[in-house]
């Protein structure tokens, strides 16, 4: 079963990744938790406004997954893409900026929270289409096999953008071309208030990909080295030019789908069971396992506390973008 | 005649047409356990159940689709988009389809359905959820396109639109939801084609629809400061639309500024300054006003969002121009 | 295998379908066979205009399929439906004034080849947009399910509608909602000029039904009695509200993709080889076997060719529409 | 020069642009193989290959977002739609996409790409296969509108087209393919937002774009025998629109027509009949004339086809409206 060699995978990460590297993928989850921890709170006092969905529970997702791949690999995502950005390499300062909708935010106060971009690290930006960010993946992908590079593309959505045309057209012009991209689909139960069940017609995500004929796995998204194994796996193959992969990663998504959603159509009981698997309590005892303590976990989640604190403070003080560049990047002169 | 909003008198009105006739149900995105993304559709699943209020899977192109096979079968939808920005995933169902069909099959089928979305921008949502899109529709002959300004429009027009054997484009602004305003408790209908004299003065006639009014009577509650009587009028639905109330207005005052939340070039701004200038031109003594959004992506900064929408002031001004 | 159970099927509706029956199976695939060869004259002639796509060689398929369905049944197809509408019981003298743009036509000459329209006979139209009925296909089924009806709804499209997004999100829709839908897929191995596999990832088409949950056969386009059986089975099953299937038939046309396509991307061979596969010829052996004579069925060649004949006459000598009815029919009153 | 057709003129500048800039590529249903429905890439499969001409499925919405992404990426796609019609399917990715990237992240992601399509009626092709939808994407900041007329601009349109770094929606007419004209041998490029007189006179003003230019070409030498001069003006591009251009004119001959071939309601010459009011208001005697298509979805029988489309003597009739 794919699940079991996936944990085997898992395992073997375990083992083989250095000890840096493991501090970071921690370090990257962390960060991202405390960073929305923190949105959240800046959203209640009225400084982040309009739409903000937040990834917390789902860390392991994204942090495992970047990990995967190599700097100049490109990245997209939807519009709960805080995560991502940050996993990329994204400046917290810069994120949090722009989410304040000020004129050093990643996209120039222009964005806000579901459209963060991060050109230098090639993570190519959240889009609030369900779906939308699907066709520019395989257009991306298409760019690096034109040119012979060796980048691939690693394309994030919801369970939610499963029925949407764009998935269908895009999984099989992928799979004709042979385009890298590796497909990862966040498979939190829920699309809104819609339970995945209630929306597509076979539940196990990751069998859409064999009539596409490439191959599906479903992965533990609550395990970053399960993740992260996947992905290792998908983007070879993607780098090879034996085309795209499709990723089920199931996870949970730990506040309601965006910041004015209470989340009234989920339980307590439901609720308590996925945090009880917390993503980032579970690598803590994973790293206990290697033998790495908790003073040094706590002293990461400290540094984290305050580069947060310090995004804030920039975002805080960060200018306004002028007035006079309402109009300015409609076009390109 | 009881105070209620703007989404009180949708789900009102919803209600009282499900109630009247069986075949009118209701799906979309999140309408039903959800009570709809706006909360507009709130309570209707317990009264009706799911097989009247359904939640459709995130796939635009096919719900819109579905609803004009299901109008074609004789039964008649209200679709939900959650915005009309994910509306651009159904032009094809909306404009190739749902428009044409009557008369492509030489007035043999019919398609009576409602396409209800709220539209608008104002909340710092983004380029990609702050579009006001009517222009479109009002360039797509075989629909009507639907665009009420109050409580009692929104609750009569909804009810007529539901009546109504032609496709219909109803387009909510998401800025309106809360506002309330006096309604009928009786039955009522708003007929589609007629405007609204909102206020009526003799120097300026100012023509607007869906939020912009609140913006437009509020310019002339300014105006009336400075001496200026104008006029406002509501046009309800651009198509039909009721250019005569409009005509009579403008060759009274002899001035005319028209005021939409789309942007500016090519809006539906544009269709009726120009239907304007064609039955009143000799009436006009200055060019009809354009006050409109400016032509860029909505951006997210709060300041930016407020400087690309049309303002109050900015209609000031142009009423400057013509009086 | 699929195959061999569609055969043994046909085997049984050979034996057991009533001789009336056979010869009107018959009587159609010659009919609609006499009209398209007419239709192309008139075609050349300058009698018909526009795009115009014919149904020769793909008989079989529309005619297996609609002889499976009650009268109440709904069709709903493509550009290429003047098959479909015959075989759903149009007469051949509007099909063809429609055509002709006559307001005798059966869409008062609003709509011409790709837009046949025949309400009585629940025949709900040609649409020109490549996946464009499958959407409304889901619409009708739901109708059918709201009403508590017993009908059920029959969706042709052609093999390059399966990138389409419309194809995805319909049959999830059909399948989440179990609606009575027969989706069948008309694989005659392109779409214009290009080859099945150049436009879809796996070329089994049937295939596709997997992950929505639905059966999905393989049947020959080519074997009228082979389209029946397939159909039957699938319109039980969904009369009995057990939901969509998905037909895959496999037929060839004879012509170029419109009047206008001189079809140079294929070989001479390839085309004498399905020739030879020609449905009518073979479904003439077969009626050998049950002991009918050609006789018989040279005369309803003839009866169809007079049949053909007064419908080119009644469509010339029908009226246009009047100009002043221009703009009737955009709006219903 | 050479007298070469539309579509050949269209054929040199994507092989001119492919040869120049190695990243320049087309994508679409049948550009390779079968060298494009209406033969407009024929040829190029040949000389560049399948990597650089490449058949796509039918898939609209991916494949113009597919183009949208590789443009991202650093290539610079042509992506046909085989018509303008089937685009529809596509709008999300036009307009919540390829327009809104490069301001919705501030300026820092750009996409340099061109959507080539044919478009227009005339020819039967019913009411989902004869729409000229150009005002949409009027009504769209962020993408580039063009609309060649002759051969000579279709080359040096396309051209800039290619070079563009932003999105630009190029609009072919079916019924231009085969029309002839005169074409520099030599390199050239015919700039955007720079409109073209294509015959000066003094009496009235006639706006038009695509295919209709050349009946308002025929229009005004049928006005000649009446002794009314008219100067003819091919806008070219739509976004940019040279107003200026357009403005001189109408100062100068105080009476002003637009001829388009889409709806009449909400089309694109709303907006030009309004640019022009708002800025030459003084100088008109009588309100702008609309030449349009009538607010119908396209018949197929010819005679109501042709009834429904914008005819010379329309033109005419509006001309006795403005002199
Ligand atoms: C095309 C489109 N339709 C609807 C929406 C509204 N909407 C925003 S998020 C969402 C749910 C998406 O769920 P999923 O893909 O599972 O992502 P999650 O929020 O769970 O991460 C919906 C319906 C949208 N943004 N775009
Ligand atoms: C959305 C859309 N894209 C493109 C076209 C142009 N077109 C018409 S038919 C066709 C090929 C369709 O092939 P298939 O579905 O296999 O049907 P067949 O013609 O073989 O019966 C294409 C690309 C269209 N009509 N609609
Ligand atoms: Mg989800
Ligand atoms: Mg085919």
């Amino acid at each position: 079963m794919a699940l079991e060699r996936e944990k085997h995978l898992a395992e073997r990460s375990l083992l083989t990744l250095s000890e840096g590297e493991l501090l970071e993928l921690y370090r990257l989850m962390s960060l991202i938790r405390r960073f929305e921890d923190r949105v959240a709170e800046m959203y209640t006092r009225g400084k982040i406004t309009g739409f903000c969905h937040l990834y917390a529970g789902e860390e392991a997702v994204a942090v495992g997954a970047i990990h995967a791949l190599y700097d100049k690999d490109y990245v997209i995502s939807t519009y709960r893409e805080h995560g991502h950005c940050l996993a990329k390499g994204a400046s917290p300062d810069k994120v949090m900026a722009e989410l304040f909708g000020k004129a050093t935010g990643v996209s120039h106060g222009r964005g806000g929270s579901m459209h963060l971009f991060e050109g230098e690290r090639r993570f190519m930006g959240g889009y609030a289409i369900v779906g939308g960010g699907l066709p520019l993946a395989a257009g991306l992908g298409l760019s690096i096999h034109y040119k012979e590079e060796p980048e691939i593309v690693c394309c994030f959505f919801g369970d939610g953008a499963l029925p949407q045309g764009a998935f269908h057209e895009t999984l099989n012009l992928c799979s004709l071309w042979k385009l890298p991209v590796v497909f990862i689909c966040e498979n939190n139960f829920y699309g809104m208030g819609t339970l995945t069940q209630r929306a597509i017609c076979r539940p196990e995500l990751y069998r859409f990909a064999e009539p596409y004929n490439m191959p599906g796995v479903r992965v533990d998204g609550m395990e970053v080295l399960e993740v992260y194994s996947a992905v290792v796996e998908a983007a070879a193959r993607a780098r090879e030019g034996h085309g795209p992969s499709l990723i089920e990663a199931v996870t949970y998504r730990f506040r309601g789908h965006s910041m004015s959603d209470p989340g009234e159509y989920r339980s307590k009981r439901e609720e308590r069971l996925w945090q009880e698997r917390d993503p980032i309590k579970r690598f803590r005892r994973r790293l206990g396992e290697r033998k790495i303590s908790s003073a040094v976990l706590d002293r990461i989640d400290r540094d984290v506390d305050a580069m947060v604190d310090d995004a804030v403070r920039f975002a805080d003080e960060s200018p306004e973008p002028p007035l006079s560049d309402l109009a300015k990047h409609v076009y390109v002169d | 005649m009881a105070q209620i909003s703007y989404r009180e008198a949708l789900n009102q009105a919803l209600k009282e047409e499900m109630d009247r006739d069986e075949r009118v149900f209701i799906m979309g995105e999140e309408v039903a356990y959800f009570g709809g993304a706006f909360k507009v559709t709130d309570g209707l699943l317990a009264i009706f159940g799911e097989k009247r209020v359904r939640d459709t899977p995130i796939s635009e192109l096919t719900i819109v689709g579905a609803g004009v096979g299901a109008a074609m079968g004789g039964i008649r939808p209200i679709v939900e988009l959650m915005t009309i920005n994910f509306g651009l995933l159904a032009m094809d169902q909306i404009v190739n389809h749902a428009a044409k069909i009557h008369y492509m099959f030489g007035g043999q089928a019919k398609v009576p359905m409602v396409i209800r979305a709220p539209q608008g921008g104002g909340h710092q949502l983004g380029a990609q959820h702050s579009q006001s899109l009517e222009a479109y529709f009002v360039h797509c002959p075989g629909v009507r396109v639907v665009v009420p300004a109050t409580p009692a429009d929104a609750k009569g027009l909804l009810k007529t639109a539901v009546r109504d054997d032609n496709p219909v484009i109803f387009l909510e602004h998401e800025s309106l939801y809360s506002v309330k305003g006096e309604v009928p408790e009786e039955e009522f209908l708003v007929p589609f084609g007629k405007a609204n004299v909102a206020r009526s003065g003799s120097d300026v006639t100012i023509v607007s629809y869906s939020k912009c009014v609140y913006d437009a009577l509020r310019a002339a509650e300014a105006l009336e400061e400075q001496g200026i009587d104008a006029e406002v009028i509501d046009l309800r639905t651009l198509n039909p639309l009721d250019l005569d109330t409009v005509v009579e207005s403008v060759k009274k005052t002899g001035a005319a500024i028209v005021v939409y939340e789309g942007w500016r070039t090519g809006g539906a701004g544009a269709e009726i300054a120009s239907q304007i200038y064609e039955a009143a031109f000799d009436s006009l003594d200055a060019p009809v006003q354009r006050v409109a959004s400016i032509d860029i992506p909505m951006p997210y900064n709060r300041h930016l969002e407020a400087a690309a929408l049309p303002r109050v002031e900015d209609i000031l001004r142009a009423v400057e121009h013509v009086v």
